[in-house]
């Protein structure tokens, strides 16, 4: 095993224990929020017992849901039921290894030991950098790495197509958890998931084609460069974003498309026989797949790791200037990713605290009846207009034809939300009160 | 390259297609058997594309394709004789006898 | 290492489609065939296929096997008796598959090596991968930055028309499943 | 070097171009207003009209014109297979000239008489859509510079000959009458067919400028394939130009109403047969063997269907043994050699035969008006039911005498020097062949009997006392204008329209004959004719006024001195009369021989022997049954079970996998 490769595995180890350990407290915190915002728009306080301002509920929770009894349906089938928290958990987990966190960064150490011996040096740690200098000689040998360290665990060249395959299969879990607990509400709420979740897989899948078309990529690094050297995809892929997100709240079983669960109807859904970590792991999924749907929406519309008017690439300069990779950019993009993502999470939970749940079959029919049709008609729309702006006005510049893009989906998404809409959100949920009109039938008609 | 232990796998998994479905009496279990032959074939597709260029590899996307629709199809079919019948199995299913 | 981590998934597929088809519960079968699909994704992947092992998770595992475990919930099966025929049937089983691995196992002795001699009258080559003429575009595959590319070409200029088809196939088995679901028929 | 213009000849594509539209605009009126009469008589004779004034433009430029061989206008490229190549082109000569003419411009005097004609019939837009077609397919005939394009218009006349035929088609007999001259033209069509293969593996063309050119060195002069050529096309001719033994059919097509009879059945389309063969003059040249059938067909059909029109009653029938007799002598003519006496008195037949047929029209509309006032259902056609006609209708009386003058072949009319030229040219070859006298002989016979049986038309029709009926005299009148005035241009035509070719005696100067020179210039290399000079000449020409004046006179009086009883209580005719009455029973005799066996073949041997016995029985059954017992055999490995279909169809795949990989 060379030094490069070992390096390349040790770095990549490195990145994993980051990652999985940020998002997996994050996503503890996440439940804070959820309860804080939720509070916030109810005008209550929330959690606010356990540490300052309830900063330590989460790990009181987790105690808590670790020591509890594991309780079992009397004729679940028990290897499944042991089976489907873990099968919602794990591809969960998994899709957050590939999205680019923060900007790369060029790295170029001969060896990793001398490194952290000179590191830990300058911090005049001198005996403690020289012994784990030499423990690290011992246990790997010479260790080196040359080049640019990805942002993501893996960037695969696969890209996006990676999240879409992986997070298809979380359907896994929570159907098995349907079916294996042996209970009416159980094996309707996996019923419903397995078929919400291919419904809107198959919407969510085409909604993300016209970023392949425009990157003329899959793979999130080349995606993010491309929005660097043009705009953000959010400009001139507007409806495309619209769709994904939509799609994303139907994947993730998030309200209003929380059928799975539905508390009201089917007690919890497929996790109404679960208990203890179990539970908690469904929990965690559900939670971490907020996160990946977030920070893919933000990877893929709204530039990743990109810090706004600033750019790395001196072909294409930003507003405000040209700067070259480096630890302490990639820092600061990683900060800008996670403002990004967390903006999209705070929609998330600011939606459910909004919007009321839909009725199954109502869901069904936005999927296959309005969804799809329309991520179809866009992608046919998005590609004869970048072909149009391409080889029939000779535009090449990305930013221009970003811009006509944009204006493009300014029209497009004038006459979708309208139509959607048929005056009832946008022009106000009142205005079907304020209609002039002879009488109340007219009134009626309107609304029907 | 693995061509030669690609194909031996491929024949393998085929074999226990057919075995299976020889062993099996639900019709759904059935279906499941014929995709795993699919994926077999799929399988010596992926191998022998390496070789011989990427038509194997696009011969795989018909082939998952035919499999979705037949899938569907199949289904459909199964979900009309169970409401006919209250069963898949196939022995229960005989109508076609001559 | 990648012949290990090969003959690893390898065993892994054999493993999970034996228990696919010998399990009695259907959702159990169910979940070992996905198993095994995941072991081919995998190896897809050592085959220097990784579309094909994506699209093989998305498809087959996301969407055919979803739908095939909805159905099997849809209709609460594997609550009642096995359905595995009996000793005959595992005999005769046992037999075909005997027989058919056998027969398979002498197609596996063509090589590429042999395929190329064939084909070159007798006469051995060196080099298997120089002579098959769509070598070029085998190496385009290897290559992993620019697969989606040269597969994509392939896929809407070569195969253009079988493309179109088989998108009429989609849209003709789609609308077949919603008839046949549909109706009491 | 300045553009040379052809002035009008570019144009020539209008002449049917024209008939086109109006056939397109009187179709569509048939189908969506079939009463709007007055647009369809507008358009039907306006572009027939427009037509003719188009082609004596194009005539006229063609006298300008110095250029020897035809003028052609391509189209496009019609059919290109390999070396073959076939263009929709028009080729002018001075030989389609003159028919370009004869077709528009007596074709527009039928339309205008037809005007009056058919005023009152309710398919009256159809009837013009048919002419204005038949103008159409007429002229692609003419003018058509290939044989394929020239097999179009001939097909298409055809067409629209069965078409008019059967116009009245709700009586079976009209349709029938369709069917017969269809059917049997497929015979003559046939050999057309053949005449064009053999045309091409020989000399490799199918243009007529190319054939002319090419055949005097590619052909050997009389040998075998000039004589097959020539003979299958004749066989074409036969058929289309009614002669022994396919006349059978023209008579028949009398059941078309009259302006029909008139313009596809006496003056253009039957006329085909004749152009064609002046047309492929050189071929016939080059094949004296069927130069001398030809001209022997023509002087049996001139003489038999001469005897035939003696005994006849119906005053169109005796018409169409005429058109057939003196299509007869039109074949002796180009048999003969004499092709210009031949195209010749096909023009001058064209204006007074058109103008019989059109006389008679007006005296059959005379009598169905009468017979149509009293509501009697008496046969408007039969001259029995006629006579004393000349007090009601003088103006037709004159013109019919006329014609039958013309017909005749008495001097100055028109008949008289085509006829004559006809006679004396089958006299002039006797002296190579003797056996020309015999048909010059058959020909003064026919001559003798046309006087006579046209003499009776006209006395039975005109002459002695009416034989309407009381009741039906006063309603008895002349034709409108619109049908008169088309008779009396044809009159003035068939007097004079003999000055087109006077010959040298009484000071012409044989025009047409010098017009028409370089179409048959090459075949004169072959067959050199001497025509008879001096006293010879007039010797034929004043034994032949006389054989014409002794009919004449004989028919008058013949006709005359017997009492004639009204058609419905006629007796029987007896002795040889009934035979020529009955046609020699040719029709019974070809049903006999042909329908007959025919019919009783297909009915007997191919329907109930073959198609019932061998392919019903046999085949379709007994495959059904063989089937049946296989399914029977097959269905019992039908056990509905999956698992065995499994099983079998996997031992099916381990064997052929087994056999493949030894």
């Amino acid at each position: 095993m060379s030094p490069e490769l070992k390096g390349f595995i040790l770095l990549s180890i490195l990145k994993m224990l980051v990652v999985f350990t940020v998002v997996l407290v994050g996503v503890a915190l996440l439940t804070l929020m959820e309860r804080k915002v939720s509070a916030w728009m109810q005008n209550r306080r929330g959690p606010n017992r356990v540490g300052w301002a309830g900063l330590l509920q989460p790990a009181a929770d987790g105690l808590k849901n670790i020591v509890k009894e594991e309780t079992f349906p009397a004729v679940a089938n028990t290897g499944l039921f042991l089976l489907a928290p873990a099968m919602a958990f794990i591809p969960a987990l998994l899709l957050s290894g590939v999205i680019p966190w923060a900007a790369p960064l060029p790295i170029s150490v001969d060896d990793f030991g001398e490194a952290i011996h000179a590191g830990l040096t300058s911090l005049y740690l001198e005996p403690t950098g020289r012994f784990i200098s030499w423990l690290f000689h011992l246990v790997f040998g010479p260790v080196s790495f040359h080049g640019v360290l990805s942002g993501a665990v893996a960037d695969l060249p696969v890209g996006f197509l990676f999240i879409l395959a992986v997070s298809s299969l979380g359907v896994y879990g929570i159907a098995l958890a349907g079916w294996s607990s042996n209970s009416k509400y159980a094996l309707l709420g996996g019923l419903r998931s397995s078929a919400q979740m291919v419904s809107y897989e198959v919407a969510m899948g085409v909604s993300l084609i016209p970023v392949l078309l425009l990157s003329g990529n899959v793979s999130f690094s080349e995606i993010i460069n491309r929005q660097q050297a043009g705009t953000w995809y959010i400009f001139p892929l507007f409806l495309s974003f619209f769709l994904y997100f939509v799609s994303g709240f139907a994947e993730t079983n998030r309200l209003p498309f929380d059928l799975p669960e539905a508390e009201s109807e089917l007690i919890a859904g497929y996790h109404t026989e679960y208990s203890a970590m179990k539970f908690s792991m469904f929990f965690i999924a559900e939670y971490s797949n907020v996160v990946t749907v977030s920070a893919v929406a933000s990877a893929l519309f709204f530039g990743g790791w990109d810090v706004p008017f600033i750019s790395v690439d001196p072909a294409h300069p930003g507003l405000l200037g040209t700067v070259n990779l480096g630890l302490l950019f990639t820092l600061l993009s990683a900060l800008v990713m996670f403002v990004k993502t967390m903006t999209f999470i705070f929609v998330v939970m600011w939606i459910r605290w909004t919007l009321p749940r839909f009725r199954y079959d109502q869901l069904m029919a936005l999927g296959w009846k309005v969804m799809l049709p329309m991520a179809l008609g866009y992608v046919m729309i998005i590609s004869t207009a970048i072909y149009v702006i391409e080889h029939g006005l000779g535009i090449e510049s990305a930013r221009t034809q970003s811009w006509i893009l944009f204006g493009l989906n300014l029209i497009l998404a004038y006459g979708v939300f309208g139509l959607l809409d048929r005056g009832r959100i946008v022009s106000g949920s009142n205005s079907r009160t304020r209609v002039p009109g002879p009488g109340p039938v007219a009134g009626a008609r309107r609304v029907a | 390259m693995l061509l030669g232990p690609a194909l031996a796998l491929s024949a393998i998994l085929f074999s226990i297609g057919v075995a299976g479905v020889l062993l099996r009496r639900n019709a759904i279990v059935l279906f499941m058997c014929i995709e795993l032959m699919l994926n077999a074939v799929n399988l010596s597709f992926v191998a022998l594309a390496q070789v011989h260029g990427l038509g194997g590899q696009i011969m795989v996307f018909f082939v998952m394709t035919v499999a979705a629709a037949e899938a569907a199809v199949g289904l459909a079919i199964i979900l009309a004789i169970f409401r006919h019948t209250q069963s898949v199995d196939l022995q229960n299913i005989n109508v076609l006898q001559g | 290492m990648t012949a290990a981590v090969f003959y690893l998934l390898g065993a892994s597929a054999i493993a999970s489609a034996l228990l696919c088809i010998t399990r009695k519960n259907p959702v159990s079968s169910a979940l070992w065939l996905v198993s095994t699909m995941f072991a081919l994704a995998g190896i897809y992947v050592l085959l220097h296929a990784q579309f094909i092992a994506v699209f093989q998770v998305l498809v087959y595992a996301g969407a055919v096997m979803v739908l095939f475990l909805f159905v099997i919930m849809l209709l609460n099966l594997g609550r009642e008796a096995s359905d595995v025929r009996g000793k005959p049937a595992w005999a005769l089983a046992a037999a075909v598959m005997v027989i058919l691995g056998a027969q398979f196992f002498a197609v596996w002795h063509y090589t590429p090596a042999q395929m190329a001699s064939e084909q070159h009258s007798g006469a051995a080559v060196a080099d298997p991968l120089a002579f098959f003429p769509n070598n070029a575009l085998a190496a385009e595959a290897a290559r992993p930055d620019d697969a989606f590319g040269a597969l994509s070409a392939s896929l809407f200029q070569n195969y253009l028309v079988p493309f179109e088809i088989t998108s009429v196939l989609l849209l003709v088995a789609a609308i077949g499943a919603v008839v046949l679901a549909k109706r009491r028929i | 070097m300045p553009q040379h213009s052809y002035g009008a000849i570019p144009w020539i594509g209008l002449t049917v171009l024209l008939p086109l539209l109006g056939f397109l605009v009187n179709g569509t009126l048939a189908l969506v207003r079939p009463q709007a009469k007055r647009v369809v008589s507008l358009v039907g004779t306006g572009v027939l009209l427009a037509s003719f004034i188009v082609a004596v433009l194009v005539v006229l430029q063609l006298r300008q014109e110095t250029l020897i061989g035809p003028y052609t206008v391509t189209f496009w490229h019609w059919i290109v297979v390999d070396t073959l190549q076939i263009d929709f082109a028009f080729a002018l000569d001075h030989l389609s000239a003159v028919m370009l003419l004869v077709v528009t411009g007596v074709g527009f005097l039928i339309h205008v008489f037809s005007v009056g004609y058919m005023r009152e019939d309710p398919g009256y837009a159809r009837f013009f859509a048919y002419l204005n077609l038949f103008i159409v397919f007429m002229l692609l005939l003419v003018l058509g510079s290939t044989v394929p394009l020239m097999f179009v218009g001939w097909e298409g006349v055809g067409l629209c000959s069965y078409l008019l035929i059967g116009f009245w088609y709700e009586e079976k007999a009209n349709a029938d009458a369709g069917k017969k001259a269809f059917i049997v033209n497929r015979i003559g069509d046939f050999g057309v067919l053949l005449a064009m293969f053999i045309l091409w593996t020989s000399i490799h063309t199918l243009n007529f400028a190319v054939i002319a050119e090419r055949a005097p060195t590619m052909l050997e002069a009389g040998g075998p394939v000039v004589t097959m050529v020539t003979l299958f096309l004749f066989l074409g001719c036969v058929g289309k130009s009614a002669q022994i033994p396919l006349y059978v059919w023209l008579p028949d097509a009398m059941a078309g109403p009259t302006p029909v009879s008139a313009l596809i059945h006496a003056a253009t389309m039957v006329t085909a047969g004749v152009y064609l063969v002046a047309r492929t003059n050189v071929l016939f040249a080059m094949a004296p063997l069927s130069s001398t059938l030809v001209a022997g067909i023509g002087a049996l059909t001139a003489l038999f269907a001469a005897t035939i029109g003696l005994r006849q009653y119906d005053i169109k029938k005796v018409l169409a043994y005429s058109t057939v007799s003196q299509l007869g002598y039109m074949f002796i003519g180009v048999g003969t050699g004499a092709y210009v006496a031949g195209v010749f008195h096909l023009v001058t037949h064209a204006f007074f035969k058109a103008l019989l047929f059109l006389g008679s029209g007006s005296v059959i509309h005379a009598m169905h008006q009468a017979y149509h006032a009293t509501h009697a259902h008496e046969d408007a056609q039969d001259m029995r039911n006629m006579g004393g006609l000349h007090r009601y209708m003088p103006w037709t009386f004159a013109l019919m005498t006329i014609a039958t003058l013309a017909i005749a072949g008495v001097p100055p009319f028109s008949g008289f020097f085509s006829k004559d030229e006809i006679l004396a040219a089958a006299f002039a070859r006797g002296a190579e062949h003797p056996v020309f006298y015999l048909f010059w002989g058959m020909g003064l016979v026919g001559a003798l009997l046309t006087a006579y049986y046209m003499a009776r038309l006209l006395t039975m029709t005109f002459l002695g006392d009416n034989r309407t009926g009381t009741a039906e005299q006063e309603h008895l009148h002349e034709a409108p204008w619109v049908m008169t005035a088309p008779l009396v241009v044809l009159g003035a035509l068939s007097l004079a329209g003999g000055i087109l070719n006077l010959p040298a005696f009484v000071g012409g100067h044989h025009a047409l004959e010098t017009w028409l020179d370089p179409v048959f210039e090459p075949a004169k290399k072959f067959s050199q004719l001497v025509m008879p000079h001096g006293s010879t000449e007039l010797l034929l020409i004043g034994g032949a006024v006389v054989i014409a004046v002794i009919g004449l006179v004989a028919g008058i009086r013949g006709t005359l001195v017997r009492p004639i009883v009204v058609a419905k209580n006629a007796p029987a005719e007896m002795g040889f009369a009934r035979v020529l009455f009955n046609k020699y029973y040719i029709d019974e005799l070809y049903q006999f021989l042909i329908v007959s066996p025919i019919v009783g073949l297909s009915r007997l041997v191919l329907w109930k022997g073959v198609d019932q016995s061998v392919v019903d029985g046999f085949f379709v059954n007994g495959s059904a049954a063989l089937m049946r017992g296989l399914g029977w055999l097959g269905s019992r490995l039908q056990t509905g079970q999956v698992g065995v279909y499994v099983i079998l169809f996997l031992v099916g795949v381990v064997w052929i996998l087994g056999s493949v990989l030894r």
